[in-house]
């Protein structure tokens, strides 16, 4: 897609090792400015484990990870993070006994720049962050409710908010619309292309193939920690293996049926 | 020669008396996630189960003994249904330190009820074994060897039970996760009941044993509880067979350096021992990491 | 209220939260301005005392545990750690006895921290053994200390004070000025003293430091992920809430004239953590209130002579049962539920 | 009889590592008043006992409760069995709020203290002599043994035996500091855990060394009895010296046979004479059996003697009047006292009891260092030295040869 | 409402909550035997409540329920459990420190029959090799669509007469997706009782054999899955088209 052609991130020969097992196998990839690149698999296929490795929550069993061009591979999560890279998580993550506005204020006050001393009282530019970032994704009314209590959209969309008051140059979003109905999916849909608007670079994960394909410019699918196609997100359901492996016979029907329509109109 | 085993004999004993009283502790902290800052006083309190039994009834000692694992259980029980039950329900995230701060409580009262009643002075105990058998030069008492065995005995009782019974996979489950144990069926109260009766069984037979070498006194159980904190911790939260491992090695290391360097620096070589564990190896000897994904 | 962590849902809670510190801290505040004027005794004098003493170390234990869920098990350590500093400098340095206050905070500032260092990869209950471990290390090799460092009249001191202790190092000086009433001045000077502590706490709290604290005690991978980074903050953590309970611990020290190994006894730790349960863990005044239910029952069971020690347990056992989320705790939820 | 009480302060360790001492130290006061009272109190005015548990005993508490005592109960005397880790704190309590206070602590440091100013700490008394007395105590008494011939070591050696509480330390300490004079070397010296009952490692080192003596300056007798019975199996040939613990009956009733030939020394204890029989007797009827008169007679004899001064000045005053407090302070130093430890008389330059013989050669002038040994165990320990007071001899203790 | 035979699960004016006011207001709903009955409902309006109700982990406040007419008041979840009734819950809850096998021989934990285990264990592999491959490993470290199959798994693994999912499609890849819905088909032939809770209608619709609507804590609408996929106001309003 459009930016230059220097790649953002790129990631080569990038794996990680559960004692036997290499839940991600010699991945490489970039990833231009300003791209959308989606990742889908079977389960267990070690894509959240690449994430993983890229944002710094665990440690590569090897390769390297280059990201607008410094070498991140040996980085911790929060300095990777202060150098622009944001995420979700799969799981929901968020501080479970802090308020909303609270969350997000973590985000917005040491994920932006490395602080050695957190300083007494918020600065402005977090105050401004957290608010843009609450509005960003529609959470402003329940900024007091504690997180614990939320439900699973409003979690996902506290982790997006919390991604971007990091000021992120990069938003991995692992399945930001797992568990959610085709109105919210369509909401978070949204946001997704305004973050793209804003010229962030997004990677992202999901299983609900309609929101992942009709968003990405490209579209990985993983196997086994490797690579197994790459490619446009149409070709998606005609690659034999992919539906084989991930996909099964009725939903590549239903994707190809989805995209011939698309074509049509 | 002769020093090795007196090393040796020490270190066994103690060991042994600590595995014991490690194997009570960690049995409810493992399965419940429950410092029972109280173990301490039920060993008291198996100790004088023995005394009265004995002395006062004049029953035979083994007898007196089973009255104590009877004491320790009837006590966990009640400790149950005073404490525990109430506080699973309503404490949530507070309970590990709710729970060890009211059996804290529990501990004092129950020191100071076993003063009252028997007061402060040493008293014998009667559970005991004279006599020593030699190997070459040095002499090892027949109570050391009582105890090695009987506690031998009862930690592999409960180690099978734990590791080969419906029971067992109960308590662990529970232990894991509380909610989804009640799904799969496991009657989640009942198990705790069992684990604390259980637990207070075990400490009671401890308590025999330790007083049988330290002798009466409302406070006998506070260093083995101690002893007992450390090596759960040390060997991996709630991993059974390392807490008895870790017994054994540190009581051996502690009568070596007792020794060796001096009885000053015994304890204070352990404890910095346990510190460069903890430091290398953060989740203790045997625990694994505990991984949480996101 | 103060207490962000556990309870409280909705409503503008920061707002009216401050306020209502505010208007607590006033209350409790006037009340300690007007007792020296109030009560005669030198007892209830020195029991006050003893009560901020303990209200103090309580509450920075609560900052470590209830704020940012580093179970420690230390602080009575570092408790000491200021109480010696203290001592040894005046004693050995003849230092001014507040410069030795400030240095023995500072000294067990440090020490604190190279704690948190140590325990930098733990979690839970590992960092507790490793804290006590540390602490019972500290108190054996002392007692234990029988090496003469110098000798007093005719017997041989050690360097470590041994198992004696120090005393006579020094004091507020408030006998010279105040006579009969030194314990008045003694009562300002440590009451000062908490002031000054619990505004400190109070304002790290509400700040990025405390929302650091309980984001890492929260989710501490997400935490980092989020850039908070845990070295710094496990330093400072350690560090604030040490330098406050050092001090106290000089100020312990100066007060008694004495200082001994005694005080790293289990028994008085465990007091502290039973203050601090008992108020509310992680409520900014659950310790104050803490420390004044655990005094005022241990004064009133002073009554039933040697039945004491048992109705105290069972008083903390019945009260942790009965408001298993403290005082505090249980009145914000009744306050909340009101407002709700 | 309708006259107003004297409260009587008492800060002991009533809960706790030390109950069952503070326990006894009650005993000893109430076994006092009751019999003061019999004979019409101070003046007419009976006397009333009121007690604060100072449980383990830090500065903290002890000098809180006594202040308690002070503040409640107006308590013109304080008198306490001993608190460990006191840092004798209690002596500044003693002197703002102008009371009598008498202790066992059985501590050097009350003397140092004292001698500091002593126009502030006149009320401050130790009802014995400090623990310091220990060390040339047991070597002149081990020397009067080898000169008599009644004993030949094999050597000249002493393995020490301390654990890590102060008043065992400073003992051992004592007994090292003065070793090189009384003809003695230290051959081992370890500082044990408090509590300890696995003695394998620290017999094992002895047993390498074979000393002449082994002093154990621990004293919970509980533990020093499983000493005895781990170390009788294997013996050396040295003689046992131990403290306190072995006064106890628990020491005797735990160890058996193994106890057998122990010596044991006590700066304070009821002295087993005829004089004290009357004691002994009506401690046992009242607190049973088991109950330890020797501990109890110490607070005993101090509230006797201060009660005898404070009639003698005119009455027990109250606090905060330190024109009666000195008056009752100066009698106290006037008035030598033959209670059933023995004599009380105060020391001066530290106001702690004096010690006979190693402070004053006179008999009648100090309270007798009493060096007793377990020889028959259905008896009680015979007294065996200072010879003016002896009950027997010396016997070689069974392992010996 | 009588105890009609074959009638498995009845709800009857069932109110629910947690800490504050009520989740569920009224929920009146039959799940008769050998039928399949899907809630359907947008986020956070109380259908996992609902389940966790039944279940007994979440405390009923008025009104009853019944299983094949025995009264399940004031049972606890094990008492419950041992009834014949199996719920997935949403989030899984897995014993985390446990292996796979070991998750696996928890959900047969009321019955003491081995061979009934073995086949029943031999099932569950076959429609989910995954947790055949992963069998050793440790729950914890298990990723999010793996953890779902475990949870679905241990819930097969009791062999219960009725069984409650929710949410079996979170997180799962199409092609398991497909399967894990066959089998619940399977199941239903089989003369199983089963309540699901699902985000999509269509995704279960040709499963179905009721499917009721569920809006803040009330059943709004219920009927027969096509009714409702027809009824576009409804699934515009609720659902989101
Ligand atoms: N800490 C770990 N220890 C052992 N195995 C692990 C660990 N973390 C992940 N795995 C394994 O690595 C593989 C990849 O996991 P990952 O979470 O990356 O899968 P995923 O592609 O995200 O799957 P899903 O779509 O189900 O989320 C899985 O089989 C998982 O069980
Ligand atoms: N443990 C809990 N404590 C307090 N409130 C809760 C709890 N669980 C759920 N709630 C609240 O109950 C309401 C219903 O939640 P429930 O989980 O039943 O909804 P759901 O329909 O299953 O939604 P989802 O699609 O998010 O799973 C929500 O408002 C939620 O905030
Ligand atoms: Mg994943
Ligand atoms: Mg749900």
């Amino acid at each position: 897609m459009a930016g230059s052609d220097t790649p953002l991130l790129t990631c080569a020969q990038v794996s990680r090792h559960f004692g036997s097992l290499a839940a991600v196998d010699g991945v490489s990839l970039q990833v231009m400015p300003g791209e959308v690149l989606g990742i889908g698999g079977p389960n267990g296929a070690g894509k959240t484990t690449f994430f993983d490795v890229v944002t710094g929550i665990t440690a590569p069993s090897g390769g390297r990870i280059r990201f607008d061009g410094h070498d991140i591979t040996t980085w911790g999560a929060d300095r990777i993070c202060h150098a622009g890279v944001a995420r979700t998580f799969q799981l929901n993550a968020a501080f479970d006994h802090l308020t909303v506005q609270e969350n997000v204020q973590v985000a917005a006050q040491f994920g932006r720049t490395a602080r050695r001393f957190p300083g007494l009282w918020l600065s402005d530019t977090t105050k401004t962050a957290v608010q843009e970032a609450l509005e960003f994704v529609g959470l402003g009314a329940k900024r007091q409710m504690i997180a614990r209590d939320l439900p699973v959209l409003d979690r996902k969309l506290l982790m997006i908010a919390g991604a971007m008051a990091t000021n992120p140059r990069m938003i991995f979003l692992d399945e930001p619309v797992g568990g959610l109905n085709t109105d919210e999916i369509d909401h978070i849909q949204a946001l997704v292309r305004k973050m793209q608007a804003r010229g962030i670079t997004i990677v992202l994960i999901e299983h609900v193939m309609r929101f992942l394909l009709s968003l990405s410019s490209r579209v990985i699918i993983m196997h086994h920690g490797q690579v197994i196609f790459e490619g446009r997100p149409d070709q998606v359901a005609e690659d034999q293996t992919v539906v084989e492996t991930y996909l099964g016979k009725g939903a590549a029907g239903r994707l190809k049926s989805h995209f011939s329509e698309a074509d049509h109109v | 020669m002769d020093i090795l085993i007196a090393i040796i004999t020490t270190g066994l004993t103690n060991g042994a008396l600590y595995a014991l009283a490690t194997i009570g502790l960690s049995l409810v902290w493992g399965s419940m996630g429950m410092l029972n800052m109280a173990h301490g006083a039920l060993l008291a309190l198996g100790g004088y189960a023995v005394f009265s039994v004995a002395t006062t009834l004049g029953l035979p000692v083994w007898l007196a003994v089973l009255a104590a694992a009877g004491a320790g259980a009837l006590a966990g029980v009640i400790l149950y249904i005073c404490v525990v039950r109430s506080l699973i329900r309503t404490a949530g995230k507070n309970f590990e330190t709710s729970v060890m701060i009211a059996t804290v409580g529990i501990s004092i009262s129950l020191q100071n009820a076993l003063l009252q009643v028997y007061g402060g002075q040493p008293l014998k105990q009667p559970f005991g074994v004279s006599g020593a058998f030699r190997i070459g030069d040095s002499v090892v008492p027949w109570l050391n060897v009582v105890i090695i065995l009987v506690s031998v005995v009862v930690m592999l009782g409960l180690a099978l039970l734990i590791s080969r019974t419906r029971m067992g996979r109960a308590i662990r489950a529970t232990a894991q996760n509380r909610e989804a144990a009640l799904l799969m069926g496991v009657a989640v109260e009942r198990t705790y009941l069992q684990v604390l009766a259980l637990s207070g069984a075990v400490a009671g037979i401890c308590g025999v044993l330790v007083s049988s070498v330290t002798q009466l006194s409302p406070t006998l159980g506070a260093d083995p509880m101690l002893k007992a904190f450390i090596m759960c911790v040390v060997a991996g939260l709630g991993n059974l067979p390392g807490a008895v491992a870790a017994a054994f090695g540190l009581a051996m290391i502690e009568a070596g350096v007792q020794f060796g360097m001096g009885a000053r620096w015994g304890f204070p070589v352990l404890l910095m021992l346990v510190i460069a564990i903890l430091i290398w190896r953060p989740n203790g000897l045997f625990g694994r990491a505990q991984i949480r994904r996101m | 209220m103060s207490d962000t962590t556990q309870t409280l849902p909705k409503a503008g809670k920061t707002l009216s939260g401050g306020r209502i510190d505010l208007l607590i801290a006033a209350l409790l505040l006037a009340m300690a301005i007007a007792a020296p004027f109030v009560i005669e005794s030198r007892y209830m004098m020195g029991q006050l005392i003893l009560g901020l003493f303990w209200a103090s170390v309580a509450v920075q234990w609560n900052l470590l545990f209830g704020y940012a869920g580093v179970f420690s098990l230390g602080q009575m350590a570092v408790f000491a750690v200021g109480g010696y500093a203290t001592a040894m400098l005046a004693y050995y340095l003849d230092l001014n006895i507040f410069l030795a206050i400030a240095a023995g905070a500072v000294i067990a500032t440090v020490f604190s921290a190279l704690v948190g260092l140590a325990c930098l990869r733990l979690q839970g209950v590992y960092v507790a053994l490793l804290t006590y471990a540390i602490a019972q290390v500290i108190y054996l090799l002392i007692v234990t200390d029988t090496n003469c460092f110098e000798m007093v009249g005719t017997t041989c001191r050690q360097f470590t004070g041994g198992a004696t202790g120090f005393a006579r190092f020094g004091d507020f000086g408030m006998r010279a000025i105040l006579k009969g009433d030194w314990i008045k001045g003694n009562y300002a000077i440590v009451l000062g003293c908490f002031v000054l502590s619990m505004l400190v706490s109070w304002i790290i709290l509400h700040g990025p430091m405390g929302l650091a604290f309980k984001a890492l005690r929260d989710n501490q991978a997400y935490a980092v992920a989020r850039g908070i980074n845990r070295f710094h903050t496990q330093l400072l953590v350690f560090g604030l809430s040490a330098f406050f309970t050092g001090m106290t611990g000089g100020l312990y020290a100066t007060h008694f004239q004495a200082i001994g190994p005694g005080i790293f006894s289990i028994s008085s730790l465990l007091f502290i953590l039973a203050i601090a349960v008992v108020g509310g863990v992680g409520t900014f005044w659950g310790p104050v209130v803490g420390t004044i239910v655990l005094m005022v029952a241990d004064e009133l069971m002073r009554e039933v002579g040697s039945f004491r020690s048992i109705g105290l347990g069972l008083i903390i056992a019945f009260a942790v049962v009965a408001l298993p989320r403290g005082l505090v705790g249980r009145f914000s939820d009744i306050f909340h539920k009101h407002k709700s | 009889a309708d006259a107003e009480p004297i409260p009587i302060g008492a800060a002991l360790p009533m809960s706790g590592t030390a109950a069952a001492d503070g326990i006894e130290f009650k005993n000893g006061l109430d076994l006092a008043i009751e019999e003061i009272n019999a004979v019409g109190g101070i003046l007419g005015r009976p006397l009333e006992l009121h007690i604060e548990d100072t449980a383990e005993m830090g500065a903290d508490v002890v000098s809180q409760a006594m202040q308690r005592l002070i503040d409640r109960y107006g308590t013109p005397v304080i008198v306490n069995g001993y608190n460990y880790g006191t840092n004798m704190v209690e002596m500044d309590v003693a002197a703002d709020s102008d009371v009598i206070f008498i202790h066992y602590n059985t501590l050097i440091s009350h003397n140092n203290k004292f001698k500091e100013d002593p126009d502030r700490y006149y009320g401050s008394f130790q009802g014995d002599p400090p623990e310091y007395y220990y060390g040339p105590g047991l070597l002149s008494y081990l020397n009067g043994l080898i000169d008599s011939g009644q004993w030949e070591p094999a050597n000249r050696k002493i393995a020490l035996v301390a654990s890590s509480v102060e008043y065992s330390i400073v003992i051992a300490n004592a007994v090292r500091e003065f070793a090189d004079q009384y003809g003695w070397e230290i051959s081992l010296y370890e500082t044990v855990q408090f509590p300890t009952n696995q003695w394998g490692p620290t017999l094992a080192k002895i047993r390498q060394d074979e000393p002449a003596v082994i002093a154990v300056t621990h004293f919970l007798p509980q533990d020093l009895a499983a000493f005895m019975t781990q170390f009788i199996p294997q013996p050396t040939n040295s003689l046992v010296y131990m403290q306190y613990g072995p006064s106890l009956p628990a020491f005797k009733e735990i160890g058996g046979e193994s106890v057998k030939g122990v010596v044991y020394s006590t700066v304070v204890g009821c002295l087993p004479d005829d004089f004290s029989e009357g004691f002994r007797t009506a401690y046992r009827e009242k607190f049973g059996p088991t109950a330890a008169y020797l501990t109890g007679s110490q607070t005993y004899d101090g509230l006797w003697k201060w009660a005898l001064s404070a009639a003698i000045a005119g009455g027990a005053g109250e606090p905060y009047d330190g024109d009666q407090a000195r008056a009752v302070s100066a009698s106290m130093n006037r008035l030598i006292y033959r209670g059933v430890n023995g004599i009380c008389r105060f020391d001066p330059e530290g106001q702690s009891a004096y010690t006979f013989p190693a402070q004053t050669p006179d008999a009648s002038l100090g309270m007798p260092h009493q060096f007793l040994q377990h020889q028959d165990l259905t008896q009680d320990p015979v007294l065996v030295a200072p010879p003016a007071y002896a009950k027997g001899s010396f016997i070689l203790p069974p392992w010996m040869s | 409402m009588s105890e009609t035979k074959g009638t498995s699960l009845e709800l009857e004016g069932i109110h629910a909550g947690y800490d504050g006011p009520d989740v569920l207001h009224g929920i009146t709903l039959t799940v008769p035997q050998g039928q399949i009955v899907t809630v359907v409902g947008p986020n956070g309006h109380g259908k996992s409540t609902l389940l966790r109700t039944i279940s007994g982990l979440t405390a009923r406040r008025a009104g009853r329920i019944r299983l094949g007419g025995q009264d399940l008041t004031g049972l606890r979840p094990e008492r419950i459990a041992a009834l014949g009734l199996a719920h997935v819950p949403q989030g899984d809850l897995l014993f985390p420190e446990m292996t796979v096998y070991e998750n696996l021989q928890m959900g047969a934990y009321l019955s003491r029959d081995p061979q009934q285990f073995a086949a029943l264990l031999e099932d569950v592999y076959a429609l989910l090799p995954r947790l055949k491959e992963r069998h050793g490993q440790i729950a914890s470290s298990l990723s999010g669509g793996e953890r779902r199959m475990v949870g679905i798994g241990r819930g097969l693994m009791a062999g219960a007469r009725v069984l409650m999912i929710d949410e079996p499609s979170l997180g799962l890849a199409p092609l398991v997706i497909e399967q894990i819905y066959e089998v619940i088909g399977t199941l239903r032939e089989q003369g199983r009782t089963i309540l699901l809770v699902e985000e999509n209608p269509a995704r279960v619709a040709h499963l179905s054999d009721v499917m009721h609507l569920l809006d803040d804590g009330r059943l709004t609408w219920s009927g027969a899955p096509a009714e409702l996929l027809e009824r576009e106001e409804l699934l515009e309003t609720y659902l989101g088209g």
